[in-house]
């Protein structure tokens, strides 16, 4: 379990962060470097590989054709699906998916769904009856830390690089056509997680401090600077001015990521 | 939050209910209800009707998830089939599990988690009518159940909504008012430890707005808190009685 | 696990039963008190709450458009489910239902099945095409002994304020129209339930009895006192003769019963 | 019983496979004829086929389900994807779930429980084909399986049902008498102990008719219990020159 | 566990089999009485118990209609399921589908499938619409080994038994008339399995032979002698000599197998 | 298998993506890829895209699955979702189940399990994009991570599939030659041992056809060997120059 750190080590990161300081140099507002790549598995109608140092979330996009739900008519479907593939720890485990997975792919769905950044009516093809269903999958491939981040940035990119079939309707009958066009996307929301740890804010914790934090909380920016969507995580809490704080933080953080997304 | 309608506050700025913005729902507190549970607490807020029961603390089973030093809590967040407009599968649907989640993590800050190492309990939510914000509602009943249950505690935890629904900040949003509303924030807190426990939020907020949206969530915990000091007081009272 | 009970407290059960007696004062063939509650979850086509001493069962019913069966063409369809949610006892366990819950719902089903008390025929739409399904799902909130005739109770009783919803064909599809009908109800069964102790037949046993009890057999009779439905459980036996026995006391029982039901 | 027929007895009052109102389908039992379990038995009784075997007396698994002052006996009744009409999916049904139930029930009252503390036997039952009534020949069967495996028991247990078609009282339903029927009484029988083990039923009797139907049911496991006698017999006997 | 082998009888085996001879008897290359019923289950469209030994292996067909798949809109389905049920074995546990069964289960519908013994076409009864559906159901009564080969000739006999029903398309909808026509069989695929025990190859091992075999490897012949389907398992090797007799081996014995399967 | 077109192989002989009859695809490797992973290894052949990463040797969880004189290995074939033409559920479907079998056994024979008594090793193996011969490439990559790992091992593993499309017997299928040839031939090889691993075959060949298409397959597994050795020594050379 190389994923458990000694109670020294935890000491030292808490004592650290108690300073201002961080154990790998960074800032307590520093992201580790983010590198994205867009574009890499062809088989799927998008793609994106997000690396956070050494955190590395893989999105692919299908769409598929299927049925609008009833209280929306007119507009696409999203599905977010998260997997915490073994390989990527020691800690995740081979099966259905777990509470973990599932609140990871559930804060990815709300901070794409919320801030409206795909424009879901341009997917609906028949009203009540045939519309373009859009599957993320987020995949896991290395846990350092922060997946939340990684996994919202990588659905994003994803996204972005999401191309869309022609279709005409022929007789009644949905039929697919040669060539693309890319996915309507709005918005790009960026979620930004701040891990507290000796009462300070730290953005973009890596493993290790995360196992020192007391509590966690993301927050979803669109490009307005809005908030669009927030989740508190962990055993402990925030006080009103921590939370306050990190509103005025993500919004910087989040414009300065969002430059990093090419569309 | 998929659509919007210009309906939700009406022109004398009361809401469906007739509520002002500022305004809870009826709520009603019941506490130590269920025979079989060590604490329990049952909940009306609207149309909202909540059960939460505590078991233990008891040793944990399976042993391995015990932790050596600290208690363990596990809880879980169910509808009844029949608490909502369409059927609702009785198997926990990702909504459900994720509830369950931060539900647990909203209670935990508040419990002396080191007192009963190698033990856990387990905190039953039975949602068998629901009405929007069931989460906070749970999160209220839960606590109480809990400190029925005699868990030791830094505190209690209430928890309410806010939320904007046509361009006005609003208080406890029920069912309707969530569904077609442009914002929700269900918000818990440890009332005398300035503790935010529980945060989410599904909408659309400027920075402003947000700040504004949570404070009136934190008044609404604090009238809740009230409630829920009262709900104990009556059971111990009438607890009292009865071993007299 | 407050549940268990010691060996001591088992022998006085059973030696007072043995005299005809019961260490809560009530006659062999007494039932604890019956409350019953109906209409109290506004969101259910149908509901009602019994209270059996401290045994509590919410029993909610929803209907829903679906199809009949392919060997009743002309009938709605019944479904019957049981939860034992974990609130109710520190014996019930989170997780899909187990034996026990799935027997509770199959005995409740039969008593209302076989008893013909819904007149399916009634909810039948479009022959063999669309017809009303009527989900019957039984709540089981204090476990304090004899489940099955506190949830059977609840079913009728759940039914017999059960609404069902106007509707109109148009152009071959199914409208659902403003306002309700009542269900077209026919019997109201009644379950009594026996337990064998100390070679005595007892009626709505609570839970330390049914601790000692080495059998039970619980008997659904119709309104004409005919007998619709049976199951023996437990690992003991019944003579012919305590069957006999029951059968007869059964009727008594399900009559006094039946005169708190509204209709 | 959803349906009434009124062809189920013809004018000479025979059934539709010519059986008189009390007479039992042709039955065939073999005893001790799957290697690896420790007892095995097979029926046929009319179109059923069902094959029935023990595992143990043997250590638990898990540990915790074993009981410190008696044996543990669990019961799977399972049917093959075509032993009936439509295919039916092999993972276990309610229907299925309820009648392990119910078998394993009707089983334990003749098993000294007791001989055997902290073990456990595993009875499995395979429907091959269904032809009604298939929980009495499980029964039956099993309980001859449970001899095989030197179980120590008081009595066989025997099982047949009865019920009511066209407003007479029948011995030994088939499917289509089950199905069209207006009631089915399967009982199950200790011979030697005049205890009945199991005891269900499925649609209306008067209380008079009730009587007569178990009766009937009951000469017809006094019947079976000869059979069951006659399968351990011959099986003792051709083991017996086997060895010698 | 009565089937698992003492160190001791398994020196044996492997001894005896260095020196060409097997514990009951046979010959490396020699079957164990293979014994043939058809039509055993009324109830089943098609049917046959093979007993191999005292390995018995039941399997029962039936015949649905359903949906073609979409790559092959012209063709009729086979569906593979193969049961471990647990009276047959101490070592078979109740439950899904296990890793063992599902490969029982593919490497009989791959000696079918591949040799293209069914003519699936004439399955087809609309394009792309309606085709009948071919359940086979294997189903693992007694375990003394080698079940592939029995349960793999048992699934042929069964479908050479299948009696596939007569229907008509009347208004657009498939009625079912009275009266049946066989299967349409094209092919008799035989599966052999060699174990590598001792560095030599037996076919038709035992259980006990089984628990000491390195490795084995199945192989599937046509009625012209052609391979199609092979599966090597197990967590020993083989030589590509082994491999090519194997192979020769497994043409001679399909043929003498073939032979007691009624057409 | 189940369709024939003519258009496997073009009239210079060549195949679909240009290739000879026994040519490899493109094969890129990279080892040590993963940093929570005791070993991994990445392959890219042709479109197929696969990761492969080893954990142990470790105490076995659950404990009853541990063996007294050797280790266990454990393995998991797994589709991403998006990896395939049309979306694959995650859930493991029955192919994958078998395929981390044969996998799973496909690597055994090279490792001296009773090195580690009482410990475990598992092996995941996730495919990103499939582009036939999957199994193949999963092999030839989990062995190299298990070098990565450190578990000792006789040899590599190292496997190629090879098949008939249009009467020419190839090496390598790509997804269209597996779902439009005639025949496929996974193989598995432990170069310095002469010993195959896996062997499958979907299709139909004859006897003569069939030695000819092992032959090639084994080729193909000895060119990628050499590539395997390759991508070790890569690693060990940047490993050792970051130490220095």
């Amino acid at each position: 379990m190389s994923s458990v750190i000694t109670r020294v080590k935890q000491k030292q990161i808490a004592q650290a962060i108690a300073k201002g300081k961080r154990l790998d140099g960074r800032d307590l507002a520093d992201y580790r470097e983010i590198k994205i790549e867009q574009g890499i598995i062809e088989r799927a109608e998008g793609s994106a590989r997000i690396l956070l140092g050494k955190t590395e979330v893989l999105v692919g996009t299908k769409i598929e054709l299927g049925e609008p739900f009833p209280d929306t008519p007119n507009e696409g479907v999203l599905t977010v699906n998260a997997e915490l593939v073994p390989l990527a720890s020691s800690t995740f485990e081979p099966g259905p998916p777990d509470e973990n997975s599932i609140e990871l792919a559930r804060i990815v769905d709300r901070g794409i769904r919320e801030s409206k950044a795909i424009d879901t009516e341009k997917l609906c093809i028949e009203p009540g009856k045939k519309v373009f269903v859009i599957f993320v999958d987020v995949y896991v491939l290395n846990h350092d830390g922060n997946l939340i981040d990684a996994s919202a940035l990588a659905a994003v990119a994803a996204l972005l690089n999401t191309k869309m079939p022609n279709y005409e309707i022929k007789e009644g009958e949905v039929k697919l056509k040669p060539g693309y066009t890319p996915l309507p996307m709005r918005k790009r929301p960026i979620t930004v997680t701040f891990a507290k740890i000796s009462d300070k804010l730290v953005v973009d914790a890596w493993l290790e401090e995360e196992q020192v934090m007391d509590a966690r909380l993301s927050m979803a920016i669109d490009d307005d600077g809005n908030i669009c969507a927030i989740q508190k995580g962990g055993s402990g809490y925030f006080t009103v001015q921590e939370i306050l704080d990190a509103a005025k933080m993500a919004r910087e953080k989040s414009e300065e990521i969002r430059k990093k997304l090419k569309w | 939050m998929s659509q919007k309608t210009e309906k939700l506050i009406d022109k004398k700025g009361l809401r469906l209910d007739g509520r002002k913005p500022d305004e809870l729902r009826p709520i009603k507190m019941e506490v130590g209800i269920l025979s079989n549970a060590e604490g329990s607490a049952y909940i009306e807020q609207g149309k909202n009707k909540i059960l939460a029961a505590v078991f233990g603390p008891k040793e944990m089973h399976p042993k391995h998830l015990a932790l050596p030093d600290r208690m363990v809590i596990r809880c879980r967040y169910h509808m009844a089939p029949f608490s909502v407009q369409e059927r609702k599968s009785p198997s926990p649907s990702r909504r459900e599990i994720e509830l369950s989640k931060v539900i647990r993590e909203s209670l935990e800050p508040t419990v002396f988690m080191e007192y009963y190492p190698r033990t856990g309990i387990d905190v039953f939510i039975e949602v068998l009518q629901a009405d929007g914000s069931t989460r906070c509602a749970s999160i209220t009943a839960a606590s109480v159940a809990m400190a029925d249950a005699g868990i030791p505690m830094r505190d209690l935890v209430a928890a309410c909504s806010a939320g904007k629904v046509d361009d006005t900040i609003i208080l406890d949003l029920m069912d309707a008012e969530d569904k077609l509303g442009s914002a929700d924030v269900p918000v818990a807190l440890m009332p005398n430890h300035n503790a935010v426990t529980l945060l989410q939020m599904d909408g659309i907020l400027t920075a402003e707005e947000f700040e504004k949206t949570v404070s009136l969530a934190l008044e609404g915990c604090q009238k809740i808190y009230a409630m829920q000091k009262e709900a104990l007081k009556t059971r111990y009272v009438s607890v009292k009685e009865v071993e007299e």
